[in-house]
């Protein structure tokens, strides 16, 4: 396990939809260490404001160097981030954190939420090959269609299964994407959730419930990504403090005190 | 200035007292972890000395989260001195410190002067150990730290009961968040500290005005980072025309041009907190960019140029 | 909340005891001239208060330059109060202020508590002027200042003194460079203001590193700016948890959202400082925006934020 | 006289040297009000970090609305400016100070030195047409050719004498500009320089010793740029203190303390 300072280049960026930007950035010595579940700390900015790294999810990696971001614009790094063009160079970190472990054998489920789909497209295309693709189901949830349009078409390439929910329920279910897992539950080995808290609460709980094994990314703010500033901290299970950067992002459904 | 001038390295080495370091480049307490969180990033034979996150006798939980909020140019934390307690400390993160060669101060905290005294003694057993930092200035937990801090007979006392448990060197690290700096760090001065090191974070608060709630759930923090170099540099000035021991200036150095302005106004030696967040990279350039800044002086060691501020007054 | 809500737009009014402002944004003494020099560009008329550069009972040359200095998301400034003193503020200053559409608030400094009386008592016979803001905080001269804004006993024998003199609405203005805020908010509301604002500038220092003299010819300087603004909201909310007395927020208010922090604090009025350099147009940006978070929010009146963050202490 | 505060868009930006960049905006209020001499305040970046705008004099500003600003990059304002792209906005405060006296009658000399050329281009496309174009002359300084070729053919074309100098001798006199001036002194009515102190210290004194006007717009750091902060002082002839962006940025040489 080794992290990289390293200054990437954009070699494209992909407007996917009004919310949601890919940037193809080459990071080779990043790109070639990183795993499904791992994050970057991208410098969003050239000068002192703002101050702080932002931490991204690692959408996919390629052997060629590329490396691929997801990023929806919420503030002002994101804005950053969104301006970018090609040749320009952006400064990392990574990869960081414990990713998603690729060790089940058997089907499984991913639900993704929103801008939490990131790291699940990079998992689908590592997902160990005893496991057979073709019993990866995917669930995707989001604000409206056009954000999920590109995404679902990649995950079916990869062989998944993918059914899709919508808040506005312009594309799939009409509403919660969490109200697809009931369905998926039965036969699944593991289940891999990102996504907004609550919805992952519900997964949580309805894997807990089945006792299925549940792994979930989650999000704290961040000063450093390294375990150093200990800033990044959630509500463990057992009234313990867990450090999003260092013990996860990835944490094992057991290991989060879902209920604070 | 411009000829070719000598290859010679300018001197880098500097003295806090009976503390010898190979150059003035270290890195703060809390920003750097127990100095195996950077090792992948960060050459740590290079640094001057490590200080590692505060150290208690016990291990602290520290605070609910969210505890770190940026703002401009900084950042507010209110980790609420988190730490694995000194035994896991000589234990678990002692073993990599001792082979990575770099000196290693630790930062020290305690609830009271004997918590103080007991965690000197200690420490003074613990192979490996260079030096002690004594944070007499944290502004996150709310009983302790404080007023120590604040005080300059009870920052007096704490240095006199860690001074006579142990014969490590000792620096105190001050609280900015007071009247007269100069003061604080007399009283220090005066009970036998070997060195002060200076500023800790300024206390601060920001609101999410959506939730209509602190953006920390302990309220206030500890803001740092570039915003309050001005003050720390002021303060650090203000100490080093006071005081007979050696200065260790900290506060939003983040270049080595920042450095060297802390080395002008007096300071022996820096130490580099939120930059490495932002710039793992940064210690190491700023140790480099200092050499350079010597070479292109003339200048053939660093002691050229701490405390050489020219002014009237 | 996404309704089509009534379109009254929220009550702004807000008083500082008995000053009665129509809006709560108000610009910040020293970073607004004597009003005429933005009227090109905001809209006077709009300024709940419009704070005057400080004004001595003599004129003041101020300090030699350098004076000014960009810092991290900040700035020092050296300006030694130069101001046109009492007779010329009057004479030359008032007419254009008597027109200009905004309450006048004179924001006065002296050498001595006399000073400041003499100030207080004149300024109560002028048209026009309505309020004082006491600034017992200037770090930038030497003698005066400095002393009264750091210690109770004298913040409050300045605040008596002039509360002595006038029967104008008499706001104390608090320097931050103190140990403990609420302790000097305490000892002037104890003493007869009618309301507090903070914070003034703290005090800083940058150096330049090709010349190694300071970038101030005063050495020292007062920082503020967006940099500031965590410590300037931190204060602003121990202080109105500790005073009876309105609060004016100061320090590093840039937006609306800035503003609407200090205001959930429990400040009743903010002042706009080093931003009207950057963007001339902020306060009357950051009065609409304010009213804007009010109708988003469904709150009737500027009084439903004030003071309404929602902690558990 | 009024100030805008105006959000100018870039229309061109031209790399006239290493040095010297020329910035085309699009500020119709601000170029309709603008008198040689003034200069605007920019704001040279799009985060709080670097916080204060920057001052630039008024290059040339035409009836159609464009205005133009001769840049030198020294540091992060500059370097910012240097990077803009046609269509980005640039927010300008302005037309500010007091410029030159435009009422001379006769023969008039201008003396740039470096950057310091910027103002003088305005300066002698605006000369009275009474005082005879024929009887403007020119003497620029800049380190290296380069720097000058662009601006020497543009004064040229006004029908102004160029006489040049260079640091490195690639052009014209070896030597400082203001070593050129006593040979163009005899039958000027009035001298503008604008250049580094030590040259316009130089260039007042030999006007003064011979009795000549000499007007020379000063540099200080700046805060507001409106009169407000007191922080652009200068020295002042009499021992006083001057603000530059109110009382100045052009001083009668009377005003100044040359000898500080
Ligand atoms: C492990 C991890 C992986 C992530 N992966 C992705 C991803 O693949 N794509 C993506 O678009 N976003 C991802 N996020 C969220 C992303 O980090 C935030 O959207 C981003 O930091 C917002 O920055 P901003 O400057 O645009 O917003 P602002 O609100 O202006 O940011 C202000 C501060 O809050 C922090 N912050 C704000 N929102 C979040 C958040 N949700 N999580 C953590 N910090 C936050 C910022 O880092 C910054 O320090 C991830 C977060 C984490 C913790
Ligand atoms: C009235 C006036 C007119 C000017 N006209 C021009 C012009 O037409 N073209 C041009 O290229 N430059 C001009 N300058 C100089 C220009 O303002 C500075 O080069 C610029 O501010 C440097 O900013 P920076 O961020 O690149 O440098 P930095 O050194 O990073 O700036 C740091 C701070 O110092 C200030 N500063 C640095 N140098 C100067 C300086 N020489 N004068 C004033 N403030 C300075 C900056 O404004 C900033 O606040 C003029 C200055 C004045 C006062
Ligand atoms: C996240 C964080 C944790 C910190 N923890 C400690 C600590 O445990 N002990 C201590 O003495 N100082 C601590 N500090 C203060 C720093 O060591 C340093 O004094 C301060 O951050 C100012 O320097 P900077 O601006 O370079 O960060 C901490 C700072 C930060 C940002
Ligand atoms: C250039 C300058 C001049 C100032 N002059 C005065 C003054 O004369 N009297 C005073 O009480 N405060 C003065 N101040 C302090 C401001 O009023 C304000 O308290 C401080 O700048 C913090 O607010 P800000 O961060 O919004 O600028 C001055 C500030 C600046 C930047
Ligand atoms: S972000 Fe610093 S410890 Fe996790
Ligand atoms: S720059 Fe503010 S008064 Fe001149």
């Amino acid at each position: 396990m080794r992290e990289y300072q390293e200054n990437s280049v954009v070699q494209a960026i992909d407007r996917l939809s009004d919310s949601f930007h890919r940037l193809t950035l080459f990071a080779p010595r990043i790109a070639a260490a990183a795993r499904p579940g791992q994050f970057v700390m991208a410098s969003c900015g050239t000068t002192l404001d703002p101050l702080l790294r932002r931490p991204f999810s690692i959408h996919q990696a390629f052997a060629d160097g590329a490396l691929e971001l997801l990023v929806k614009v919420i503030g002002r790094g994101t804005s950053y981030l969104s301006t970018l063009r090609p040749g320009a160079e952006l400064s990392l970190i990574g990869p960081l954190g414990r990713g998603f472990h690729l060790t089940t054998h058997g089907p499984v489920t991913l639900v993704g939420g929103g801008i939490g789909i990131a790291p699940l497209l990079f998992l689908a295309s590592h997902l160990p090959t005893d496991s057979k693709i073709s019993t990866c189901t995917v669930l995707l949830g989001s604000r409206t269609n056009t954000d999920l349009l590109v995404l679902t078409e990649e995950f079916k390439q990869l062989g998944c299964q993918v059914r899709t929910a919508t808040d506005d329920g312009s594309l799939g279910h009409h509403g919660f994407v969490s109200e697809l897992l009931p369905a998926a539950l039965p036969g699944a080995h593991m289940v891999f959730t990102c996504g907004p808290h609550a919805m992952m609460t519900t997964v949580a709980r309805l894997c807990l419930d089945a006792g299925i094994r549940c792994e979930a990314s989650l999000e704290a703010h961040m000063a450093c990504g390294l375990g150093a500033c200990l800033g990044c901290t959630i509500h463990g299970a057992g009234n313990t403090y867990r450090h999003v950067c260092k013990h996860g992002p990835v944490f094992d459904a057991t290991e989060v005190a879902w209920t604070p | 200035m411009d000829t070719l001038t000598t290859a010679v390295p300018p001197e880098m080495k500097i003295s806090l007292g009976p503390l010898h370091l190979a150059n003035p480049v270290m890195t703060a307490s809390g920003t750097f972890g127990y100095g195996a969180e950077f090792s992948n990033l960060v050459d740590l034979q290079r640094l001057g000395a490590l200080v590692v996150k505060g150290i208690s006798l016990e291990p602290r939980p520290g605070n609910p989260p969210p505890r770190v909020v940026e703002t401009a140019c900084g950042m507010l934390n209110a980790i609420g001195l988190e730490n694995v307690g000194l035994d896991r400390f000589i234990h678990q993160k002692m073993p990599f410190l001792r082979t990575c060669g770099s000196r290693i101060i630790v930062n020290i905290l305690g609830d009271s002067i004997d918590e103080y005294a007991i965690l000197a003694e200690k420490l003074t057993l613990v192979t490996g150990v260079d030096g002690l930092e004594v944070n007499i200035s944290c502004p996150n937990v709310k009983k302790g730290g404080v007023a120590f801090g604040t005080v300059p007979e009870m920052a007096a006392a704490v240095t006199r009961a860690v001074k006579n448990a142990t014969d490590l060197p000792v620096i105190i690290k001050l609280s900015p968040n007071v009247t007269d700096i100069a003061a604080m760090a007399k009283a220090v001065d005066e009970s036998g500290a070997d060195a002060v090191s200076l500023i800790n974070t300024l206390i601060g608060m920001a609101i999410d005005i959506h939730s209509q709630k602190p953006k920390l759930a302990n309220i206030i923090g500890g803001l740092s980072g570039p915003a309050i170099k001005p003050v720390a540099l002021r303060m650090v000035w203000q100490v080093a025309r006071t005081v007979s021991i050696p200065v260790v200036g900290i506060g939003g150095i983040g270049t080595a041009e920042d450095a060297i302005e802390f080395l002008l106004a007096g300071a022996s030696a820096v130490q580099i907190g939120t930059a490495n967040f932002y710039n793992p990279a940064a210690a190491e350039q700023i140790l480099t960019g200092i050499e350079a800044y010597l070479s292109r002086q003339g200048a053939s060691s660093i002691h050229d140029i701490i405390g050489s501020l020219r002014t009237t007054i």
